[in-house]
């Protein structure tokens, strides 16, 4: 739009990486390959398993990746294309938001037993270091 | 209101000895289900002919299938309203994916700006825009300059709990 | 029916069961079975003398009543339900870990053994891990979790039954004078059977072994289990 | 050393009402961490323990304990219906209860 700087680092435009909030595909990433109005856009996600669709904004977040040079309106196969070329998957979970997502997940899911081998490896990890820190001291 | 849904409602004046084949009406008719759709029909069909429900017929009911559900299209729209002071007739542009879509935000936008119901509203014609320099209402204008982009401001989110470390951040 | 006062004409303050037991009317009554007589025979034969219909007659011993109940009494309507087996939560197989959530050892990790015919679990510390001996447990009272001690193709023994742990009959009641003397002091102990403690060193000899294979497992077992603060038991997946 | 604590803790919000009639023999609890009716579904059926202390010894203690159960979820937003043995009386309002593991079914 205008040449402007924004402070804004984000956009919504076409070719915007957002990760959805809700829904059946909640916690995948897609990519905005049109936007409707000011609230809603059709995202797809040929590579994630998210199915050409409308998305409020109000339920996704927008990501820093972004598809470059993306075409206005492009299909399922041109959103693919670029997707693959651009490893946006690949950028996306070599993110620290997207690790992080993904040990906060693990974490959660951990049985009962592994919660507790946690418990003993933050346990010895601890030690470690105040064992370490007080040889250093002195 | 649900969604609604777009049919094609076939009906005539039953054969009489004065007439044996009487003309056959169809309309396109936007509605939640068949049972309502049919009333339309003869709501309609009743201000525009002499025919009613009960000298008439139902032939056929349809259901009008979006041919692209999953392409953005500019909608304008002709209706007829009921106003408390009188009649009038309007013209409303809508981006939306089907003409159904079009419909059901014409009568959110009618019963958010003028109060008016379902009944005091007569869709005239819905028709796709097709080039974008036909498209006359600026609201509709913005969306389609090409590099369209924006941004979200003042994201709240929900805070985990009452108290926490840092202050949310909106944008 | 001194001690119970009575309220209104005909209706004493305590119950019949309550005089009974006041009253230590138990004292009085007479158990054991006594042997039963002999059933007399229901017909004798009778000689009739008479010069027509004279003769001898199959005559019942004792006169049927001349009375009989002008209402019909209710019978108790016979149930013909029976109670189904226990079902054993799919959760829970042989060497499932199991957390004990009541009980004296409450917040214990323990392994599952097998089900016993009541519908009871048959479980094991081991004790030599964390003190839990072979004990019975309600499954209502346990959660299973996913991790699982490889029991191999360990057969228990049979003689694990209900009746195993069920408690022996009660010694016969001390003289009077012996308890009025023992008040106030500690209990003697019982020696726990050497056969039980035998039977405990059985089975967690194999139960040891297993545990052994597996790193932690031992500890974790011994740990006890809790909720702490933020930990939600529906959003936990044991 | 690790947390014992082997129950929920919950809080009692009040009598099943309507605008103006309670219902005492229902009792509202809000159960911590649970905040929608598929959350509660957990709950549902667990024993629920009212601990409280009053002045005067029953064998040897102060303390004493209403039981009873959770039945059903109450709205959508995770709060449950609960029956006690005996109904809760009105100065158990606000006062926290503890939602026991078992009856399990995990």
């Amino acid at each position: 739009m205008s040449t402007q700087e924004s402070n804004f680092q984000r956009f919504v435009e076409v070719g915007r990486v957002v990760l959805l909030k809700a829904g059946p595909h909640s916690g995948h990433i897609a990519v905005i390959a049109e936007i409707i109005d000011h609230n809603r856009a059709i995202v797809d996600g040929p590579t994630t398993g998210v199915p050409r669709q409308s998305f409020p904004y109000r339920h996704l977040t927008l990501t820093p990746l972004k598809v470059k040079a993306l075409p206005r309106n492009a299909g399922s196969g041109t959103v693919k294309k670029y997707v693959e070329k651009e490893e946006i998957v690949a950028k996306w979970d070599s993110s620290s938001w997207a690790k992080k997502r993904a040990a906060v997940e693990k974490r959660r899911t951990l049985n009962d037993f592994e919660r507790f081998q946690v418990m003993i490896h933050k346990k010895g990890r601890r030690d470690r270091v105040r064992k370490l820190l007080k040889s250093s001291k002195a | 209101m649900g969604s609604l849904t777009e049919y094609q409602v076939v009906g005539r004046h039953i054969p009489t000895e004065h007439e044996p084949t009487p003309k056959i009406y169809r309309m396109r008719i936007f509605a939640v289900n068949d049972v309502v759709a049919k009333s339309r029909f003869w709501y309609f069909l009743r201000k525009l002919k002499k025919v009613k429900k009960a000298n008439g017929e139902i032939i056929g009911v349809n259901v009008i299938h979006e041919k692209k559900p999953l392409k953005v299209k500019n909608f304008g729209i002709w209706i007829r309203y009921d106003s408390r002071s009188g009649t009038h007739n309007m013209y409303k542009e809508f981006r939306e994916l089907s003409r159904a879509d079009a419909v059901k935000s014409l009568y959110q936008d009618m019963a958010a700006r003028h109060r008016a119901r379902f009944r005091s509203i007569h869709i005239l014609r819905v028709v796709e825009i097709a080039k974008a320099e036909e498209v006359r209402r600026p609201y509709i204008k913005q969306l389609l300059q090409p590099k369209l982009r924006f941004p979200l401001p003042h994201r709240v989110t929900k805070a985990r709990s009452t108290f926490v470390a840092h202050r949310p951040v909106t944008f | 029916m001194a001690r119970s006062k009575e309220l209104v004409h005909g209706v004493g303050r305590l119950s019949r069961s309550q005089v009974f037991a006041r009253r230590a009317l138990y004292k009085g009554q007479k158990k054991g079975e006594t042997p039963k007589a002999a059933e007399p025979a229901p017909t004798k034969e009778v000689t009739v003398g008479g010069e027509k219909n004279g003769g001898k007659r199959l005559v019942p011993t004792s006169k049927a009543s001349r009375f009989y109940p002008a209402e019909d009494v209710p019978q108790p309507k016979k149930s013909r339900k029976t109670a189904n087996p226990t079902k054993l939560r799919s959760s829970i197989t042989p060497g499932t870990v199991l957390i004990l959530l009541a009980g004296r050892f409450r917040g214990k990790r323990v392994v599952f053994v097998k089900q016993l015919e009541s519908g009871l679990l048959l479980v094991t510390g081991p004790f030599k891990v964390n003190g839990v001996p072979l004990r019975r447990v309600n499954q209502a009272y346990v959660i299973a979790t996913s991790t699982k001690v490889d029991l191999g193709d360990y057969k228990v023994d049979e003689k694990f039954t209900d009746a195993y742990f069920a408690k022996g009959a009660k010694k016969a009641a001390r003289s009077a004078e012996e308890e009025f003397f023992s008040e106030g002091k500690p209990k003697e102990k019982e020696a726990f059977p050497e056969s039980k403690s035998a039977d405990q060193k059985e089975i967690d000899k194999a139960i040891l072994a297993s545990i052994k294979k597996t790193e932690h497992l031992a500890k974790y077992l011994k740990a006890s289990w809790g909720l702490s603060k933020g930990e939600y038991p529906h959003q936990l997946s044991f | 050393m690790g947390s014992t604590r082997l129950y929920s803790k919950g809080r009692v919000l009040g009598h099943k009402r309507g605008k103006r009639n309670t219902r005492p023999n229902t009792s509202l609890l809000q159960i911590e961490g649970v905040s929608s009716k598929q959350d509660a579904d957990f709950y549902l059926g667990k024993r629920v323990a009212y601990v409280y202390r009053a002045k005067r010894e029953i064998q040897g203690s102060k303390v004493r304990v209403i039981w009873g159960r959770v039945t059903r979820p109450h709205g959508n937003n995770g709060v449950v219906k609960s029956k006690f043995r005996s109904n809760l009386p009105p100065h158990a309002f606000g006062a926290s209860v503890r939602i026991m593991l078992y009856p399990s079914n995990i």
